[in-house]
């Protein structure tokens, strides 16, 4: 791992600058979404082994209740977000594509009965097996996107030495402020939060990373954890996407560098979501598991953006519909950012976990380029954090020469879409860079199936 | 003078053609290297002009790799047809003594009988499509009809229909499974000519959901089970099978009319019905 | 060896199917490096064609002599004393073309056309069918020289066989009659052949 | 018997039905664009590049019409329209779209008309066009795919054809020794190669000099070649790199021996070196994309060009020494793989 | 410094296969992979070693000495065949890897004309042996330089749309074209 | 033949190849060499004929530094000139020149360049000039009475003033150049040889 000078690391290697759009929703305060009337609970929202169902159809389930699990180490359990009755278990459409099996749960009248986690009387005094234990049984799992089982990064192999833990607040997707508005909302609960992961880490140095467009989220998180007390650093960050990718984070507020194909934990750190040290805080001090998240609805196609608290499984035309619905000259709905978030095509699918926020276009802000040959500009390689050459990776995908992709680290690409968005010539890049890298796996595949 | 210089001449030529042929008998003897017998016997086949057209740096190497398996005989420009056929039968190409095998595409849901779900604005390759969410027809199992399986045979035996369905020329596909290797949703299977019945759907939705995806879709009903030769329809995951080992020339009852959705097909009768379908249309 | 092919086929072949530049790829050097005029092309397309009949007799009549292993030392000998005969040939009667086709007589012995139609041909078939084959091949060179010759002449001096073609109101293209000019006309002859055979096909 | 078990061929679609068979398909609320990520697009396109390189060249062209009158402007038209006509011709062949509007043909019939002496003729000006488009760009693929600059090979293809004119000069309209033959003058370079002298400093950066069009004022080029850099249309690493090899090297040569070779500030204004190393060197399609790529790239054209300029036979490189290293493009950028982020390399 | 120039000039600025075209077919053959065009490269030059010291002897020793020049053509032709065709036994006997990367190119390159030309060259400008050897290594320089560039842009061309009926010779003779453009500005300089 | 041994057969044929090819070629040889040898000699009969003024028959000199040839009047002993070969290196080669040389008037009397291999069009004008229809030989007729001392030189782009100057060619300054450089270097190694030998022929 290599150091930096501190003073020079506030931000990372090469990236790029959006627009923002964030105005639209992070000055308004969030709202809590009234109870839906339905959800759809996917049984698997995690990375990890799949969770059975504990249900069936007609059964009764409280809110906060248990409904899925697997005996797994890598999983994570599924609660219900609602008080009501199955009504099914069959597989319904995900935001993620496809029919997945997931828990149809129809809420019956007002009631909102919660069954709460067994929790200590104060989590200082707790030891770290039971707050671990905690985190696996609330269903935590990573809020910042990609889904990974809380308790799991909690526990390290014996032979990483973690010595920081990193709250990631940077939120450098445009639109998206749910963080935004958790850090100021939530401010002290997320702190909590924080000191009880570094506890079950075993660790005092904490940072918090966050960009420089959310100055009063700096001047909170700052003045809250002097007033406490917590010894944490606040480190504002230089505005560039993708600087919440962890790799990224890590090398600006640490100067240190992943290698690759490693982990945070082989460089000392643990990286964490704002939302996930907010829900950790929620399972450990208040017993509530992992059922509810604040999310962002944006986007020039919805009449009134802002931030809702949901419950897991509401389907997007209810936060939508909440938000002002759609406007009908909506070209394009997606769940997440506009960098990495995912087209939908039908807004009866349920928010997940970890749906930050659900962005909705009008065509006139899509921004479509036309498509050119690539003219080699070499733009793609001057934006591309992970220091890759996306212009050869996609040419070795579009003519089939994977060994070539593989070669030039196709497998390093962390799909954040920089490359894609400079690209004058308009050329899906990273579209063909996940192309190669199903190719290369297919032909790993099959030497390993043939040797 | 004259006849002194014709001498020496012949001598100094002699001495050194006599010289070299020593030299190469005796290599020939001390670095012989044993190699496969039929790399010689193709070898001596091919023009030996060591030109470099194949890519390769010599005829021998050419041998080979062909030899080994590593290149066809058609990589050799110079070589005409004769000799390549001398060389096919060396390789022992008999090894398609089988039965002919072809591509199959068991999927009928081009433009007109299936489901969209929206604009699908990104790359017109099924692989592609296959992994950003599917393009933009709504099932998850079918043809996405970008046609990387026609690009991917060797030998131009497929192509698109206009409904955007890949089409076998049965007498050109010689069976390579290129195209089977290349489709990311495993709609074209490899099968022996003489099969001709068909589930032609692979989706294993259940009966709700793939009736709104395709109108040739197997909505997993089971009607087709029924009433035909013990086991030789099954359904599993909502999707009917056929064992093959039992499916013989003897099989008189034929599950095709029962299906209510006509995802399994016969070959030949659906050019018979087309033709029939053809004709009625003409006369109306 | 294999069917028996009409003798007439056998020498067609040579002039466009298999046609040792445009289809085989063959005797690429002197093809370009001889060809920036007409009349060069055509001499050397014609010693070119002298030494393959003269080796092709030769080489045919003796074919079931040669052991295997030494078949390439005893051609190219056989090769390279026709080459050395002709060179004395046009040195000693026609002194002005020699002095132009320079060192790229000799070549012809490595000319890997002639090698090429030995191993191929020549030493698998009786005199008389050898001698047809080679003739094809031959002509085939020659045709292809004398065409490309007159491609970079015209353009490259504004003549053809040395006969002012164009007139003062064209400013010859000198490159054509450098290496540039060679390798680039060669190659959008090639791919107009390509493009012919394409058609022809689809017909 | 060839149908395969799929739909046939041409679907008769159904006249009159009673019911749609596909009435119970699924049919979207609104049908939304489904696409892969990222969504967002900055807002850069082609053409906007390409049009700006043009912009760039507009103070050359001015400088070229001052110095030259009315034959610049003619070189220019002729060189621009044939390379605009070509382009059609390819796209009429071709078909797909019609790809004028994206500047990039235009661009190389200007940098092409730029690179031509005052006195050429119109018709070798669009003859050198036309092979630049056609063979230099077409024959590889079109936009994007060609391995030399079009524009500099249109040029050496002109060069080896026609000589003479190629290396004929004429003064400047704007000096006092205006000769009416117009064959006489010579060049900074061609008087420092022949007759061993040479040019003052300012008639090099001004361009009150003989030369091709576009090389006459240093000043002029580099102004356009600054917006590039600035605008980042261009890699800066490639005319930093070329002109700093340029002034070392040929510095250590005056170094070693002044009165024979000339000063390294004499060897960076003269000749087309301040054109070719912002426009034409920088053409990104013909150089290494990487960044290390792009310092060897620039430093191997400078070490070619002073071997040119003072060993060869013709007195200025520049066009052949961008060429050369734009062979050397493909191993460049094969071979100059940046380490990935977190890489260890042993 | 002469052997220098000499060794430049048969490099660079009067390259075997741009300028001289000799050895074209294998350099539209062996030219589409890189690592291919350097063991290609490295066998041709180390043929022309060979064969430069062998020849020049012959000449020198027996030709001139017995006035019998005109077996000239003859007389090199036979050795340099046998002789690559023993060099290339004897390497495959010796070393398996050396035979893989070297040995399987040396038949090819027999009836490569620019072998065979080397030696005439040599003797037409009459060469002393010293400097027969430093133009055998400079020419097999260039001649591996002029494969292992257009390898590079061969491999490149086939990730391009190159038009059909360019592709494969077409496309290679017009890079072989555009390549002997750029290495005119060479010209005149030795 | 067949029963032989695979051997000896190899040693044999290749051996009765080469024996045969020595005998074809030296026979070759015996009929074409005196054809050769005679266009050589007219060759350089016709240059050297070309260089020098009418003379009657010339001698050969066979020096340590090459052969000059002195053409003889008729029934004397008094030379017209003396002829002699350079060779040098031109723009793209090497350049044969037959050089015509008045040791008496210390000026040229004549120029044929026998080979080159410079551009065609353009360094071949040194040679033939096709643009000049008049006087296609009007380069190398330059050489024809021009001084040799102090030395020849090249001037572009003006017509020669002094007896020394050649004018050159316009577009090929270089081959022009270079002719004159290896006329002047080979001069002075003649000019050695005839003070030499005392000034005398
Ligand atoms: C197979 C797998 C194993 C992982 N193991 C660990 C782990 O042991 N410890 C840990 O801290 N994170 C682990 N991670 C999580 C990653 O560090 C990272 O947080 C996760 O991939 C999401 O990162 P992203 O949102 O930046 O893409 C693992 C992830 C995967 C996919
Ligand atoms: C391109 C990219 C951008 C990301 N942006 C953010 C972000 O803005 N905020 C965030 O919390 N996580 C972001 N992530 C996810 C982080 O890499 C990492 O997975 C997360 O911070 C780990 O915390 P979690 O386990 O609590 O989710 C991003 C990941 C990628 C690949
Ligand atoms: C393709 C090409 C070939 C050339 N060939 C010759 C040549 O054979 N002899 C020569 O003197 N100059 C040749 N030149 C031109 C010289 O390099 C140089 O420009 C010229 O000698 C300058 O003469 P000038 O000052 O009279 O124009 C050639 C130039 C090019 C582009
Ligand atoms: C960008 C550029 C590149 C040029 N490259 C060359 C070149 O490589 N060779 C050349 O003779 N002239 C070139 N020229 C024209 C050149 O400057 C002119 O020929 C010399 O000044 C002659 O002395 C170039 C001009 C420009 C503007
Ligand atoms: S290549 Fe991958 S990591 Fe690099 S910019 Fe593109 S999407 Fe991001
Ligand atoms: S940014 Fe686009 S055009 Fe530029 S090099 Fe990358 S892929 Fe090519
Ligand atoms: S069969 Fe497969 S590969 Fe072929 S078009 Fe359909 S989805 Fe694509
Ligand atoms: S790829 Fe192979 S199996 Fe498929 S259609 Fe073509 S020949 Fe048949
Ligand atoms: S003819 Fe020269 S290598 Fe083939």
């Amino acid at each position: 791992m290599s150091e930096m000078s501190v003073s020079a690391a506030n931000t990372f290697h090469r990236g790029v600058h959006p627009d923002e759009f964030k105005a639209m929703s992070s000055g308004i305060r969030s709202r809590e979404l009234p109870l839906p009337e339905e959800v759809f609970i996917p049984l698997q929202q995690h990375i990890g082994a799949p969770c059975e169902a504990l249900v069936q159809k007609g059964d009764t389930v409280k809110t906060g209740q248990k409904i899925a699990d697997s005996q797994a180490f890598v999983s994570s359990p599924v609660h219900a977000s609602i008080t009501g009755v199955v009504r099914a278990v069959a597989a319904f459409p995900h935001p993620l594509g496809g029919r997945v099996p997931m828990i149809h749960i129809v809420r019956e009248g007002e009631a909102d009965e919660w069954e709460l986690l067994e929790r200590p009387e104060s989590w200082e005094a707790a030891s770290v097996e039971t707050l671990k234990h905690i985190v696996r049984e609330a269903g935590i799992v990573g809020l910042g996107g990609a889904a990974f089982p809380t308790h799991v990064k909690m526990s390290p192999p014996e032979d990483k030495h973690v010595d920081h833990f990193i709250l990631n607040g940077c939120e450098c997707e445009p639109f998206l402020t749910c963080d935004h508005r958790s850090m100021l909302e939530e401010t002290d609960n997320i702190l909590t939060g924080m000191s009880i992961i570094m506890k079950m880490l075993k660790i005092d140095k904490g940072i918090i990373g966050i960009e420089n467009n959310k100055q009063d989220a700096v001047d909170v998180m700052q003045s809250r954890v002097d007033a406490l007390q917590l010894g944490f650093k606040v480190q504002p960050l230089k505005v560039k996407y993708p600087q919440g990718a962890e790799k990224m984070l890590i090398a600006a507020a640490l100067g240190r560098k992943v290698p690759t194909g490693g982990l945070p934990m082989d460089v000392g750190v643990v990286v964490n979501n704002i939302a996930t040290a907010q829900a950790v805080y929620n399972a450990v001090v208040n017993g509530k598991p992992l059922i509810q998240r604040m999310l962002t609805v944006a986007g020039d196609a919805v009449a009134e953006p802002g931030n809702l608290t949901v419950r897991v499984g509401t389907s997007f035309k209810t936060c939508i519909d909440a938000c002002g619905g759609l406007k009908s000259e909506t070209a394009e709905v997606f769940m997440g950012g506009p960098m990495m978030g995912l087209s939908q095509y039908d807004l009866n699918v349920p928010t997940l976990k970890a749906t930050s926020g659900i962005v909705c276009l009008e065509s006139s802000q899509l921004k479509k380029v036309k498509q050119y040959p690539c003219i080699q500009c070499g733009r793609c390689v001057g934006a591309c954090p992970m220091n890759l050459v996306p212009t050869r990776l996609a040419r070795f995908a579009e003519t089939a020469q994977y060994d070539a992709c593989n070669e030039w680290g196709v497998f390093n690409c962390v799909e954040c879409g920089s490359c894609a968005f400079v690209c004058p010539s308009g050329i899906p890049l990273v579209q063909w860079i996940r192309v190669g890298k199903v190719k290369v796996t297919e032909k790993q595949n099959k030497v390993k199936a043939e040797a | 003078m004259d006849l002194a210089s014709i001498a020496v001449s012949m001598l100094s030529m002699g001495g050194l053609g006599a010289l070299f042929a020593t030299g190469l008998v005796l290599a020939n003897k001390k670095l012989y290297v044993e190699e496969d017998p039929r790399i010689g016997q193709v070898a001596s086949l091919l023009p030996g002009a060591n030109c470099g057209g194949c890519g390769l740096p010599g005829c021998a190497n050419f041998a080979e790799n062909l030899v080994g398996g590593n290149i066809e005989i058609s990589g050799c420009p110079v070589c005409n047809d004769e000799a390549r056929a001398e060389i096919a039968t060396i390789m022992g190409l008999e090894a398609q003594k089988g039965e002919k095998i072809v591509a199959r595409v068991l999927c009928q849901g081009g433009n007109y009988e299936s489901a969209k779900k929206g604009e699908y604005l990104g790359i017109e390759s099924c692989t592609a499509a296959h992994i950003s969410g599917g393009g933009d027809k709504l099932c998850l199992y079918g043809c996405l009809g970008y046609g990387e399986c026609v690009d991917s045979c060797p030998f131009d035996a497929l192509h698109m229909s206009e409904n955007g369905l890949p089409v076998v020329d049965e007498d050109t596909c010689t069976g390579c499974g290129n195209c089977e290797d290349a489709c990311p949703r495993g709609v074209i299977g490899m099968h022996p000519v003489s099969h001709t019945l068909f589930v032609a759907c692979k989706n294993e939705d259940s009966p709700k959901d793939s009736r709104q995806v395709c109108i040739k879709a197997c909505v997993g009903c089971g009607l087709c089970v029924r009433g035909v030769e013990e086991g030789l329809m099954t359904m599993e995951n909502n999707l009917a099978r056929i064992d093959y080992h039992l499916y013989g020339t003897d099989c008189r009852e034929l599950p095709t009319e029962k299906c209510s959705t006509n995802a399994i097909i016969l070959l030949e009768s659906v050019s018979k019905e087309k033709s029939v379908e053809r004709a009625e249309m003409a006369e109306v | 060896m294999a069917k028996p092919v009409s003798l007439k086929a056998e020498f067609v072949k040579g002039l466009w199917n298999e046609n040792p530049v445009m289809a085989s790829l063959l005797g690429l050097c002197p093809t370009l490096a001889v060809t920036n005029a007409a009349v060069n092309g055509l001499a050397m397309g014609l010693a070119t064609t002298f030494v393959l009949l003269t080796s092709t007799l030769m080489i045919s009549t003796m074919r079931n002599l040669v052991p295997h292993q030494v078949r390439i030392a005893g051609y190219i000998v056989i090769i390279a004393t026709f080459v050395t005969v002709a060179d004395r040939f046009l040195a000693a009667f026609f002194p002005e073309i020699s002095a132009t086709l320079g060192p790229y007589i000799p070549l012809i012995v490595v000319n890997c056309l002639i090698l090429g139609r030995q191993e191929a041909f020549s030493s698998r078939n009786p005199v008389g069918r050898s001698l047809v084959d080679s003739l094809g091949m031959g002509l085939g060179f020659i045709m292809v020289l004398i065409v490309l010759g007159s491609i970079r002449e015209i353009l490259g001096s504004g003549s053809i066989f040395g006969v002012t073609v164009l007139g003062d109101w064209f400013s010859p293209w000198m490159v054509m009659i450098l290496p540039p000019g060679a390798f680039l006309t060669l190659g959008i002859l090639i791919a107009l052949v390509n493009w012919i055979n394409s058609r022809r096909i689809a017909a | 018997m060839s149908e395969t078990a799929s739909t046939p061929e041409k679907q008769p679609i159904p006249k009159k039905v009673q019911k749609d068979p596909r009435a119970k398909l699924f049919k979207p609320e609104i049908s939304f664009i489904l696409a892969s990520s990222p969504h967002f697009h900055a807002s850069a396109s082609v053409p906007k590049i390409m049009w700006n390189v043009i912009l760039a060249l507009v103070p050359a062209v001015i400088m070229a019409f001052i110095y030259f009158g009315w034959a610049s402007a003619g070189l220019i038209l002729s060189s621009v329209s044939a390379a605009l006509l070509s382009e059609m011709l390819v796209n009429k062949v071709k078909g797909g779209g019609f790809t004028i509007l994206d500047g990039s043909a235009a661009i190389t019939g200007l940098l092409l008309a730029l690179t031509l002496p005052p006195t050429f003729s119109l018709g070798g000006a669009a003859l050198g066009s036309v092979f630049a488009i056609l063979i230099g760009k077409h024959v590889f693929g079109g936009l994007g795919y060609n391995i030399f600059n079009p524009a500099l090979l249109g040029r050496a293809f002109l060069q080896a054809s026609f000589p003479v004119k190629m290396t004929s000069w004429s003064w400047p309209l704007t000096t006092q020794y205006v000769d009416l033959d117009g064959v006489t003058a010579a060049t900074p370079l061609g008087l420092f190669k022949f007759e061993q002298t040479t040019t003052e400093l300012t008639g090099l950066l001004t361009g009150n000099i003989s030369g091709s069009l576009g090389e006459t004022s240093a000043l002029a080029v580099l102004a356009g070649g600054l917006y590039l850099l600035i605008r980042k249309y261009a890699d800066w690493r490639i005319p930093l790199s070329y002109l700093l090899s340029v002034f070392l090297i040929s510095g250590i040569f005056w170094l070693i021996s002044p009165e024979v070779y000339p000063s390294p500030v004499f060897h960076l204004f003269s000749g087309g070196l301040m054109l070719g190393a912002f426009f034409m060197a920088t053409d990104m399609v013909t150089s290494p994309v990487t960044a290390a790529g792009a310092w060897i790239f620039g430093a191997g054209a400078g070490l070619v060009l002073v071997l040119i300029r003072l060993f060869g036979g013709l007195p200025e490189g520049v066009m052949y020494s961008i060429l050369f290293m734009n062979a050397f493009t493909p191993i460049i950028n094969r071979y100059t793989r940046p380490k990935f982020f977190g890489e260890i390399r042993a | 410094m002469t052997y220098f120039l000499l060794f430049f000039s048969a490099a660079i600025v009067n390259n075997f296969v741009l300028s001289y075209f000799l050895g074209i077919c294998p350099f539209v053959g062996v030219s589409k992979k890189i690592s291919s065009a350097v063991s290609m490269g490295m066998a041709v030059t180390f043929v022309m070693l060979i064969s430069a010291v062998v020849t020049w002897l012959i000449y020198h020793m027996i030709l001139v000495p017995f006035h019998v020049e005109i077996l000239e053509y003859v007389s090199f032709i036979l050795v340099i065949a046998s002789l690559v065709q023993l060099v290339e036994m004897f390497i495959r006997k010796v070393s398996k890897p050396l035979y893989d990367t070297l040995g399987i190119y040396l038949p090819l390159i027999t009836t490569n004309c620019a072998i065979l030309g080397l030696a005439l060259f040599s003797v037409l400008r009459e060469y002393a042996f010293l400097e027969s050897v430093v133009f055998a290594l400079g020419a097999g320089a260039g001649f591996t330089l002029a494969l292992v560039i257009m390898a590079g842009i061969r491999e490149e061309l086939a990730l391009a749309p190159v038009p059909r009926h360019f592709q494969g010779a077409g496309i290679t003779m017009i890079v072989a074209g555009a390549l002997a453009l750029a290495f005119m500005g060479f010209a005149g300089m030795i | 033949m067949k029963n032989l041994s695979l051997s000896t057969r190899m040693i044999l044929v290749l051996t009765l190849i080469t024996i045969m090819s020595g005998a074809i070629l030296a026979g070759w040889d015996l009929y074409t060499k005196p054809k050769v040898e005679y266009h050589r000699e007219q060759a350089l009969q016709a240059a050297i004929a070309d260089v020098l003024p009418p003379y009657d028959h010339y001698d050969v000199l066979n020096t340590e530094q090459g052969y000059l040839y002195v053409g003889k009047e008729k029934d004397s002993t008094a030379s017209v000139g003396l002829a002699f070969m350079a060779i040098g290196s031109g723009f793209q080669g090497e350049v044969r020149i037959m050089v015509g040389y008045d040791p008496d008037k210390r000026q040229l009397t004549g120029i044929k360049v026998l080979e080159q291999i410079e551009t065609p069009g353009l360094g071949t004008k040194i040679v033939t000039d096709p643009s000049n229809k008049n006087d296609p030989l009007w380069w190398s007729a330059q050489f024809e009475g021009v001084a040799v001392e102090p030395e020849i030189v090249v001037i572009k782009n003006a017509k020669p003033v002094n007896d020394y100057e050649i004018q050159g060619i316009t577009g090929a300054t270089i081959s022009s150049k270079a002719v004159v450089r290896i006329i002047n270097d080979r001069l002075d190694v003649v000019q050695d040889l005839i003070n030499q030998a005392g000034g005398h022929k």
